[in-house]
């Protein structure tokens, strides 16, 4: 605040304040540097102004030791901002253990979110405080990006695959959520809020939202209405217990992680990773899923367990 | 000197030599910059053939590499005849340089004629042309058609460069009938020469990654 | 080189040789053709920067004020597209490079001359494309063009507006390529690299980045024009393409792209200072081999436009360390410029104004730019009102400044004329104001969350909005007064002498205007640049 | 620039070279020999290309600074597939995206 004028969003996640504490850094390596510059030249301008047309200055062709220091101190200050911001990214970049995962789907214009009990919202969303959130987006048109600058995140929502991020609310409120890269005519109306609450009134906003099956329900009746029982339950393709993120060998010999990337691949362009051992004979979804679909169909897998949790343990 | 340099020397210059160098270092950024410019298509072949490895090769697989290995062939010796054509000049045989600047365009009609008739036409006939008609049954279609993308892209622009090519010469070999070059002035020839051989060397390189990649299978 | 010694007659010069349409449409002469690129690209500035105003105007209000969203699209996306590709790209090295190049080494003319001229044809072709691009409809897709948007959503004139970046390049390679051959090959005897001025390494480094940068955003176009035209999957991820494969072609040009803008401007500040400080430059070859250094490094930084793209986290962390590497070369110029001033004897006049202008906002831009590179706070920062902020600072704050700061300096050789001073320094001034007024707001708006290309915005921006607009509006009555006073000098104003600045370096020691040769007589060269010791000897 | 004129038969030597690598490469090919087909090919076609550009466009007698010029546009060339391909290889190390830290250190 300055003045009353504030001058940093409010600080409502956990990572906000250790990245502020950097954008201070940042901006006094700035303003002192700046203010050096232009303190100096103001006072040559001064100190040595032109006093005749006859001044003859004495040549000065330059100091080695000088360069040296005014190589070496800029290049100490960005190696400590390298070092303190890329250990504080990665510190940011790793999601707790128990997040919720909550799905987004971005489209002209608008966000679509969906939350595992199923309860789905348009350009809103309901979170509790204290509690890390995950999100896994996918756009179904253009680059959108997911910006929530009160929680100081933010990453690109990209059709074709999953991207993702996580925060934890500490504070509850409403904030903006922006779509951040530029996605066509109303991309400035792309626009939401997130609400962050109690637990336990998030709770009671659950149960008094309406709702339909949660995610993992609703890709089981699309597995049912789509009979992938009639392969991936009859020994003909792939069995999904314990598939996601487990390793997968591939027929021409590699190995790829069963990530959700892997797995809407997979629903979409069949035959483009053959599973070692299974003939080639699924035909694509394309066009008959919508991204939200395959979002639900891939929680469904992922509800019939994951060797994530087994790998980490061991 | 003599008068005929004279005339052969551009006002800003100060002699024949300091203006042939010049050419000459104008042509190689010129060709550096054309190696950025396949350079850029390189990348973007390298980045999908990663992603679609099984694809790439089965839409290799469906070219022609016989015709492939004669063109490059065809090619190969159109930079030969090229070189003798700048060696003739630089020797002051007319009747020579005419005959190898004849014979190189001739042989770079050759390829575009193959590429177009026989490869190009007979692809877009067998449904290999993206965006055009497509349509192949193969379990790595989307692959393959991603590769086709590339190959008509490359070769497309690759022939693009030859037709250039040719038309330079054309007129160069109509220069030389004049007898508009001498010893001491071959500068367009050297020139149009460094040009052929670079548009070869782009197919030194597009041959194996678009017709070689596949033909294992 | 008797052949050398044109007959000239005194009072003649490259101006006034010959007369007609004609005579400049088909003209070879460098100086001439730099004449027609400071009008067009003056022109350009012009729609650009109407644009400019028009959006500024817009964003008064958080619901808009003027434009229905999809108008303000438009209005960035040619705001963009004309000022990076039409006015930045060719601004100092079509205009000031153009004129100078050839004279500054004592040659006749560039290595190719009719090269020369056609780079400004297809300069105008490609202006032409993009014009109607505009006029037709219109492009919304922002300067960046990032598919899929441009390549299966976006509808109006992309394909003319591409087309016109694309034809546009070509006349930056072989504008690039001319100066490359002209500096190596033509310099007069004697005039060694490490006498050359600065400005002419900092050219040479402009034009490595010509050359060697603009085929790969080329070769991109071409790809994002197959992809609209015939529905083939290059970058559309739902044909199979990855988008994100395009950032990377478009960003390894148009990063590197900044500097083509920004260190043609840092070769004018190294004339500027030496000149109205008679001094010689602080640090020769680390000034020198800078402008080398970040030509080179600008080329190893273009994922940190990508942080947040979906790029794999390990390139960014390269992609990261290699970005806080450039800072080190601008430090060393920014250090070495001020340290010049040091026991100098620095007049005031309207070049040197700017030259001050510039270092201070430049370090102020490039510093914030420290910001962007850092991944923890761009992840934040990426895509809203600061990175705005902080390319102003470089492009305007920097670059154009450096461009009029030039323009100044040498106005009196190109026209022959003087221009009142006290005005310019009066637009200087006004243009500092006004810049940093409408841009230091930015950067908080940016930090509070303002996502860039919003055409209306939520109300509690508003106060910093407003204040931006109104020092638009200061900065765009600074723009016209130069505008002005240029015009009124090549009719009225006083002649100029052949070095009105005192000034070294081989372009004051012709007459101003140059005859069409540049020099009655071929210079040599005995002594370095900027020997502003020996300044009694010769008094101009 | 070379002033020297070559003689003929060292450019059908060179001639002959070429042509004899591209039916090497051509049969070479046809044998599966998994990801070294691909090294093969490639590596013939730089012998080809080095060929071409030293003797045919005579680089071995041209200046250093068009051999700096020749070789500046590979560096560049090289920088743009290497930084390029540094996203597209290393995407594959964070199958989960977010969690790259814990899926890295398996």
């Amino acid at each position: 605040m300055w003045f009353g004028f504030p001058l940093r969003p409010e600080q409502a996640s956990t990572i906000a304040e250790g990245i502020d504490n950097l954008y201070y850094f940042l901006t006094a390596i700035d303003l002192f540097f700046t203010a050096v510059i232009f303190l100096t030249i103001f006072y040559f301008m001064v100190r040595y102004r032109r006093r005749s047309q006859q001044d003859t200055p004495e040549q000065i062709e330059g100091s080695l030791p000088l360069e040296i220091l005014w190589s070496v101190v800029p290049l100490v200050l960005v190696v400590v901002t390298f070092v303190w911001s890329t250990s504080l990214f990665i510190r940011n970049a790793r999601p707790p253990e128990a997040a919720t995962e909550i799905f987004v789907v971005g489209k002209q214009w608008m966000w679509q979110l969906q939350h595992p009990e199923g309860v789905r919202e348009i350009n809103e969303l309901h979170v509790p405080v204290g509690r890390p959130i995950k999100l896994t987006m996918t756009s179904e048109d253009v680059i959108h990006d997911f910006f929530i600058p009160a929680f100081r995140v933010k990453k690109d929502v990209v059709p074709g695959k999953y991207t993702s991020l996580w925060f934890q609310a500490t504070k509850t409120g409403q904030y903006h959520l922006f779509c951040a890269q530029y996605c066509g005519v109303s991309h400035a109306l792309m626009r939401g809020e997130v609400i962050v609450m109690e637990p336990q009134d998030y709770e009671r906003w659950l149960s008094g939202s309406k709702k339909t099956n949660s995610m993992a329900a609703s890709g089981a009746q699309l597995y049912d209405q789509y009979a992938c029982i009639t392969c991936h339950g009859a020994g003909k393709g792939p069995a999904f217990n314990d598939l996601y993120m487990s390793k997968v060998r591939l027929q021409d010999g590699s190995t790829v992680t069963a990530d959700e990337t892997y797995l809407r691949e997979s629903i979409l362009f069949p035959s483009a990773k053959i599973v070692e051992g299974y003939p080639a004979i699924m035909p694509t979804y394309k066009g008959q899923l919508t991204e939200e679909q395959i979002l639900q169909l891939i929680a469904y897998i992922k509800s019939l367990g994951t060797t994530e949790r087994k790998a980490a343990q061991e | 000197m003599s008068e005929g340099h004279i005339i052969a020397l551009a006002h800003q210059f100060e002699d024949l030599e300091q203006q042939r160098e010049a050419a000459s270092l104008g042509m190689w950024l010129f060709l550096a910059t054309e190696i950025m410019f396949f350079g850029g298509l390189f990348t973007a072949y390298t980045v999908y053939r990663m992603m679609y490895l099984p694809g790439f090769d089965a839409g290799s697989h469906l070219l022609n590499i016989k015709l492939g290995a004669l063109n490059t062939i065809v090619l190969l010796s159109s930079s030969l005849t090229m070189a003798l054509a700048v060696r003739a000049a630089m020797l002051g045989k007319r009747r020579h340089l005419v005959t190898f600047l004849v014979l190189t365009m001739l042989l770079g009609l050759a390829f575009v004629g193959v590429k177009l008739t026989f490869e190009w036409h007979h692809e877009y006939v067998e449904h290999l042309a993206p965006g055009l008609d497509f349509d192949l049954n193969s379990p790595h279609a989307k692959g393959a058609e991603l590769f086709f993308v590339f190959y008509f892209t490359m070769t497309g622009v690759h022939a693009l460069h030859m037709i250039i090519g040719v038309a330079v010469m054309a007129v160069l070999t109509w220069q030389a009938i004049q007898g508009r070059f001498t010893p001491e002035r071959y500068n367009p020839i050297e020139m149009a020469g460094l040009y052929w051989h670079f548009v070869d060397v782009v197919w030194i390189f597009l041959f194996p990654l678009l017709y070689l990649i596949g033909a294992h299978h | 080189m008797s052949e050398t010694a044109v007959e000239t007659s005194p009072g003649v010069h490259y101006l006034n040789v010959k007369y007609g349409v004609k005579s400049w449409l088909l003209t070879t002469d460098h100086k001439r053709i730099a004449l027609l690129y400071l009008v067009s690209i003056t022109f350009f500035f012009m729609v650009g920067g109407i644009s400019a105003v028009l959006m500024r105007l817009h964003l008064i209000e958080p619901r808009g004020a003027l434009l229905e969203p999809a108008t303000y699209n438009k209005m960035f996306s040619m705001h963009g597209i004309i000022m990076v590709f039409f006015f930045l790209i060719p601004s100092i090295p079509a205009v000031m490079g153009n004129f100078l190049v050839p004279i500054m080494i004592g040659a006749r003319d560039v290595a190719f001359p009719r090269l020369n001229l056609l780079s400004w044809y297809i300069y105008i072709l490609g202006g032409l494309f993009t014009l109607y691009a505009i006029l037709a409809g219109g492009v919304d897709t922002g300067w960046t063009f990032y598919t899929p948007l441009s390549t299966t959503y976006a509808n109006g004139q992309v394909m003319a507006a591409a087309l016109g970046v694309f034809i546009t390049g070509f006349s930056s390679i072989l504008t690039g390529l001319n100066f490359i051959v002209t500096i190596h090959k033509m310099r007069v005897p004697g005039l060694t690299w490490f006498r050359l001025p600065l400005f002419l390494w900092a050219i040479y480094a402009t034009s490595i980045i010509q050359v060697l940068g603009t085929p790969v955003v080329a070769i991109a176009i071409i790809l994002v024009g197959l992809e609209r035209l015939f529905h083939v999957g290059v970058f559309d991820p739902a044909l199979g393409g990855d988008p994100i494969l395009f950032q990377h072609l478009f960003w390894f040009y148009s990063h590197p792209a900044v500097y083509i803008m920004i260190l043609p401007s840092m070769g004018v500040m190294s004339e500027l200072v030496t000149c109205f400080s008679k001094k010689r430059i602080f640090g020769y070859s680390f000034v020198a081999y800078s402008s080398v250094a970040i030509a080179v490094i600008s080329f190893l930084v273009w994922g940190h436009h990508m942080y947040v793209s979906g790029q794999s986290v390990y390139a960014s962390l390269v992609f990261s360390a290699l970005s806080f590497a450039v800072a080190i070369p601008s430090a060393i110029k920014v250090f070495n410029w001020t340290a010049t001033l040091y026991r100098g004897s620095v007049s005031y006049q309207a070049p040197m104004l700017y030259a001050m202008g510039f270092i201070g906002l430049f370090t102020m831009g490039g510093l914030t730019g420290l910001f962007l590179a850092s991944l923890a706070t761009d992840i934040h920062l990426h895509d809203t009102y600061f990175v705005i902020a902080h390319f102003h600072y470089i492009m305007v704050g920097g670059a154009l400044m450096g461009y009029l700061g030039g323009l100044h300096f040498w106005w009196p050789k190109m026209t022959g004329r003087l221009y009142p001073d006290g005005w310019a320094r009066f637009a200087a001034l006004v243009i500092f104001i006004g810049f940093n007024l409408t841009f230091m707001p930015q950067f908080v708006l940016g930090y509070l969350g303002m996502p860039r290309r919003y055409a209306v915005y939520p109300e509690e921006f508003q106060v910093l909005n407003v204040m931006s607009s109104a020092g638009a509006s200061i900065l765009g009555v600074g723009y016209l007064i130069p505008l002005v006073y240029f015009i009124w000098s090549m009719r009225y104003g006083p002649a100029a002498e052949a070095n009105p600045w005192g000034a070294k370096g081989l372009e004051w020691q012709t007459s101003s205007p140059p005859p069409t040769e540049n020099f009655e007589q071929a210079p040599t060269v005995t002594e370095e640049a900027y020997a502003y010791g020996a300044m009694e000897a010769r008094v101009v | 620039m070379s002033e020297h004129v070559m003689p003929k038969k060292l450019y059908f030597l060179v001639f002959a070279a070429l042509i004899a690598l591209t039916l090497i490469t051509t049969v070479v090919a046809t044998i599966d020999l998994g990801p070294l087909n691909i090294v093969i090919a490639l590596l013939i076609g730089m012998s080809k290309a080095s060929l071409v550009v030293l003797f045919f466009m005579h680089l071995k007698w041209s200046t250093r600074l068009t051999r700096i010029v020749a070789v500046a546009a590979l560096f560049w060339l090289a920088i743009l597939i290497t930084l390029t391909l540094s996203d597209y290889t290393t995407r594959r190390w964070t199958p989960n995206p977010g969690t790259w830290e814990t899926s890295g250190s398996q």
